[in-house]
């Protein structure tokens, strides 16, 4: 099946163009608009990992490592298309337009944070795994009845695959040709469970067969490779041919979450090489270099602007007001039930208010 | 609210049918979707006509899978329609446990109302018509407890057309459940075209003085015998039919409770954990210093519902209610 | 994917060989065993449906038209391996080994029904749909590990498939390399729903793909075709090679159950048609026909043999004594904990006991 | 039944860990599986050590499937296993919800005891740690009101080790929680080798007279606070912890109540439906005419855990259950 599902590239680990057909389109506008977006949520990662060590958020969850499959695939998608993300994946939802503070905000364990900016068509992350699929299915399926061209991305991992929902999902868009995008990003593990322990299937990208669709394997650490091809699937999608399955097959450099030690599952010389050799970012660095793109002045006052503007998130982040009771009981439902109203009242009057 | 004008005389299941015809007549953001529910037209009927009425985009016959007919009607839930989902029976609602209970009920707190789920679940429940294995179920409980959900059981129907469209129109997940056995055991005058019975409320079926029996559902026909039973011997019963089981009418029982002092709770469902639990609980709440009896309950049992050759004896009968009635009276 | 598994057959319609390896091992005694199983359970089984039209027993699942499925698959199976059937498999649980009275039990709704015989290694059969994949898959797991070759046979329809346990059993299955057989009867429908609104796949042994495990697809209709094929992957699976998913395709004559009414959601013309070109015991008549093999004399007393075994069973069941009210309070656990105990005695108490 | 012989100082966790090694080492059908139980020896290294010990044969890191794990499990245990499943939180039990409510409770009863499902299922639960969302449900009433499985939740270390022992001894399905914020909470003597606490039995954890607390789990520290509390007004109160939810101790609930007349009853989990109510409902039963005053339940509200930015003001604590205490008392 490897050989049925080739690894697309355009770019290799070098910075190097393999597949020439594209040659024309990797442009220096889109490469910078790609190296800014990856190097803006990678260091809002490695934020989020400080701000969890020095206790002023709670247990993050990083992507280092996965930011060429989030934001290559982020930018593959259009205005008014929805997104339904995991807890892995707010760099593609920072890409798509979420605000740095309200991310910030969810990982402080405040409701605000998963609130999409208005007009903005993000669900909040999922939690319990491969839930999303299907709620990504019945969003596009809803575009569809209502006759719009547009489309669902959903993220997942290579663990996901295992749920029943991953297969519902599938099989639901398949049979009502609705337009999804299944992204997978197959980082290896979920948590510690590596992918031969999931699933005997060698790709994720094969799993498409089962439902007659179309099935995908790229390299997820060219943000190339991630950005044409999800590209070329919303497109197919928005014109009727139905949902893609997308295996991008990636590596998480750090732990699970903060409260993971990877050590206690895998050796993590594997990451440090890695990072020399199939880093996105790097990547991208190199492919620059190569074509004479690179400017160090640029990048370095890129990193620069970027720190501060999210340096400018944590603080607001940290202004913001306490969170508000009333978010507890007050959005169960449209309007509250007796018990919830007595529940609340009771409370407020034994806080004294 | 009624813009009725006639009555027809429906079974249960026909006004069920005609709560969703007149709901989707008027509203094309109202869909229906589940297992034979298009073609077919529902095992039970339920949906008999809608898919020629209003075609396949409409009435959508799903794959065999609860959790995905759960999880895309949250989809379409949230991005503009309002899915009114069948699950073939009560008994099958399991493997769509996780989305209804992780997700259905949680998205509005979560977004703090940012995105919403109007949808609803239709089940058929219940034993008693010598079904199968497992297709019997009684767990209205394990919703009850859910916050983020509502659960409404009609006993007849009026209240089953009313409650139906009360519940399409209700901005949140309302779980409705059909006493299968009372589909088509009697047939009633119900309006035509729309009006609702509201979620919340109870109805009295019988006024009375000594003693409250409470039931929802398909027990309501087994309290309402054993009541009658109890006035030929001058036990005067005030009768309750919840109709909603959350939020539960908390006025309506109070009231009546305070009133006799004595009260005897129905319901099918196994006895630890069932609706009489939150019931006396409720009461212990509102009315401890009226009571002059402990509470009867008269339920299923701990045990799975048997196979249906002994689901009589599982089942709450009018015997059982009339001798708990008696037991509450002379305590 | 048709042309990827075509649909193996030994025997086609007219009982003619089409697969000339096999002729050698159409021996008379294996048709006539298989003849005579299989006309023994379609005897059961309108039996079943007639008793059901005389309220003498409950709701009744026919299997009419399914008999060289369930026939030919359960032969291929040996002493000491496990079977799980669904509602619509007694036909391969009678040959397997039930007694007709202990299924006409079940079908009366007797707990009773779901007992085994004595040594028999058979579920009770699965209602919740396609949740049984995952029970045969530990159980043949737990004689992998405890070392036996035994193996398990599973039975699904194709309207299971797209339940999420389909899934999570095939993928558990291919993952730890359990010796389990997938047997899935495609008939075509599940319920009202015909096959192409259950998946866009053409077949569901392409299913396997996924799971990188062998897939096939066999006339289910073909007794002989399901009895070699099945044994094959039997013998794979007991020798190590893991699980094997089965597509038998086949056809059910009937209702759904006897509460279902076919006529609301397809041509029964189709089903008399079928009758006539691809019925498996007529196949086995004819192929008996052009092999010389075929007694009428034979034929005759076998099925007054049969309907004896079938009457005696029925006199048996209604026979039997009622329903033991114990039953229901006394098996929920080993030792009763006292709320059932004390529901026990005060439903004794009011029954005047 | 004791073999043990010296004790140790263990958290509730490693009393989780050594229960688990001391009936693999005894017992070769005993297996252990779930997500990361192998080499990673659990999320919260519940199962440290015992993949190097015993192999991945019997620590088996499973697919992210709660159905099929559950659905295994089942398979495993009627075949002569014993299999020990890690659901890695409680709130991602619900994909598995109908292999245990259909199946793993089901299979003895349906089959009057020809196969039967020796297995546990072992889950963190509660809120408390700042876990992210749906990592903090406590949903233990949805499994007391299911026939046919067993439910236990003990609070300390000792209880934790010989509750799981037991657990794992019984013939029929267990549910064991853990109260996840306590699994390093504190330290306690634990016995070297083999012991049982009996499942169904609950205990007194202080003697009173006025009023009758009774929690469980991760509440008992909250119980516990406010009881001392109370104590230095002179309240004097019998302090219940139940160990088992389902069944519940009756005769010790019962003993209590009627010698106090007087309850609080203290549980993180949403209040209506909560196994406040069916402790309630049990009182009614029992001990009716020794009441002084309505029994009050401290409990997590009618919401979803909300994310942890409000979760200390989900959660019951001490001045909640001190003020009912207080209030139960001036009735
Ligand atoms: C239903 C469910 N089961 C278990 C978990 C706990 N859990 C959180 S993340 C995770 C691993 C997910 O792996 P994968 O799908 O590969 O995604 P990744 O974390 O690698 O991005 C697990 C088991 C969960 N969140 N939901
Ligand atoms: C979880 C679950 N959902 C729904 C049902 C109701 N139901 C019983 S049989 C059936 C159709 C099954 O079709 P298929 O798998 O093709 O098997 P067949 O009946 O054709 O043998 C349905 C929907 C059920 N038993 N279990
Ligand atoms: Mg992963
Ligand atoms: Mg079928």
């Amino acid at each position: 099946m490897e050989e049925r599902f080739p690894m697309l590239q355009i770019v290799n680990g070098n910075g190097e163009v393999v597949d020439e057909a594209y040659r024309s389109e990797l442009t220096e506008e889109l490469t910078k608009e790609l190296y800014t977006k990856m190097l803006r949520i990678r260091l809002f990662d490695r934020k989020g990992v400080n701000l969890q060590r020095q206790g002023r958020i709670g247990t993050y969850v990083p992507f280092e490592g996965q930011e060429a499959s989030q934001v290559g695939s982020a930018m593959a998608m259009g205005e008014g298309d929805w997104m339904f993300p995991t807890y892995r994946d707010h760099g593609a939802t920072l890409t798509f337009g979420h605000s740095l503070k309200t991310m910030f905000l969810y990982w402080k364990g405040r409701h605000e944070g998963c609130l999409p900016p208005e007009g903005k068509k993000i669900f909040p992350p999922a939690v319990p795994i491969a839930s999303q699929l299907l709620h990504a299915t019945g969003a596009a399926w809803a575009e569809k009845m209502k006759g719009t061209d547009r489309a669902s991305i959903v993220y997942f991992g290579d663990g996901a695959t295992s749920e029943g929902d991953f297969h519902e999902g599938l099989n639901f868009a398949s049979v009502f040709n609705v337009p999804v995008i299944f992204f997978n990003q197959n980082n290896g593990f979920a948590i510690s469970v590596p992918m031969h322990k999931q699933m005997k299937a060698k790709t994720i990208a094969q799993k498409a067969l089962g439902y007659d669709i179309e099935g995908i394997r790229i390299d997820g650490n060219d943000a190339f490779a991630v950005y044409f091809h999800t590209k070329k699937a919303v497109e197919r999608a928005r014109n009727g041919g139905g949902p893609t399955l997308i295996e991008a097959v990636t590596w998480r450099y750090g732990a699970h979450t903060t409260s993971d030690d990877p050590s206690k599952y895998r050796d993590q010389s594997e990451t440090e090489i890695r990072r020399k050799t199939t880093d996105p970012v790097l990547r991208l660095e190199r492919f620059m270099k190569n074509e004479n793109m690179w400017d160090e002045k640029w990048a370095k006052q890129l990193e620069e602007e970027l720190t501060a503007e999210i340096e400018e998130a944590v603080n607001e982040m940290e202004n913001e007001p306490d969170a508000n009771i009333n978010d507890m009981f007050d959005y169960v439902f449209e309007s509250n039930p007796w018990p919830i109203e007595e529940q609340k009242e009771a409370f407020m009057a034994g806080r004294g208010e | 609210m009624t813009t009725a004008i006639g009555t027809k005389k429906m079974t249960l299941v026909q006004a069920v049918t005609d709560g969703l015809r007149t709901m989707m007549k008027e509203h094309d953001d109202v869909i229906v979707l589940g297992e034979d529910v298009g073609k077919n037209g529902g095992v039970f009927r339920a949906t008999d006509g809608l898919y020629d009425e209003f075609g396949e985009a409409r009435v959508i016959d799903t794959p065999l899978a609860e959790s995905g007919i759960i999880g895309t009607s949250i989809g379409l839930a949230i991005n503009g329609f309002r899915p009114v989902a069948e699950i073939q029976f009560f008994g099958f609602i399991y493997p769509a446990f996780n989305q209804i209970m992780t997700h259905a009920t949680r998205i509005r707190s979560r977004t703090l109302g940012a995105f919403t789920v109007p949808m609803v679940i239709r089940a058929p429940y219940g034993a008693g018509v010598r079904a199968p294995e497992i297709h019997s179920d009684s767990v209205e409980a394990l919703f009850t407890q859910m916050p983020g959900i509502k659960v409404v059981v009609p006993s007849n129907p009026y209240d089953a057309k009313g409650l139906l469209i009360a519940s399409i129109e209700d901005p949140d997940p309302v779980l409705f459940l059909e006493p299968m056995r009372h589909y088509r055991s009697s047939k009633m005058d119900v309006p035509e075209g729309k009006y609702t019975v509201e979620i919340g409320k109870g109805a009295r079926r019988k006024e009375g003085e000594d003693v409250t029996v409470i039931a929802y559902g398909a027990m309501m026909d087994v309290a309402v015998k054993a009541a009658e039973k109890a006035e030929k011997q001058g036990i005067s019963v005030d009768l309750i039919d919840l109709r909603t089981l959350y939020p539960l009418d908390k006025d309506l029982i109070a009231e009546s409770v305070q009133k006799t002092g004595r009260v005897v709770i129905v319901h099918e469902a196994p006895s630890t954990g069932g609706l009489g639990d939150t019931i006396i609980s409720l009461i212990n709440d509102t009315s401890f210093l009226y009571m002059r009896a402990p509470i009867e309950r008269v339920t299923g049992f701990d045990t799975p519902v048997p196979m249906f050759s002994l689901e009589n004896d599982y089942l709450p009968n009018e015997k059982r209610v009339f001798d708990a009635i008696q037991k509450v009276i002379r305590f």
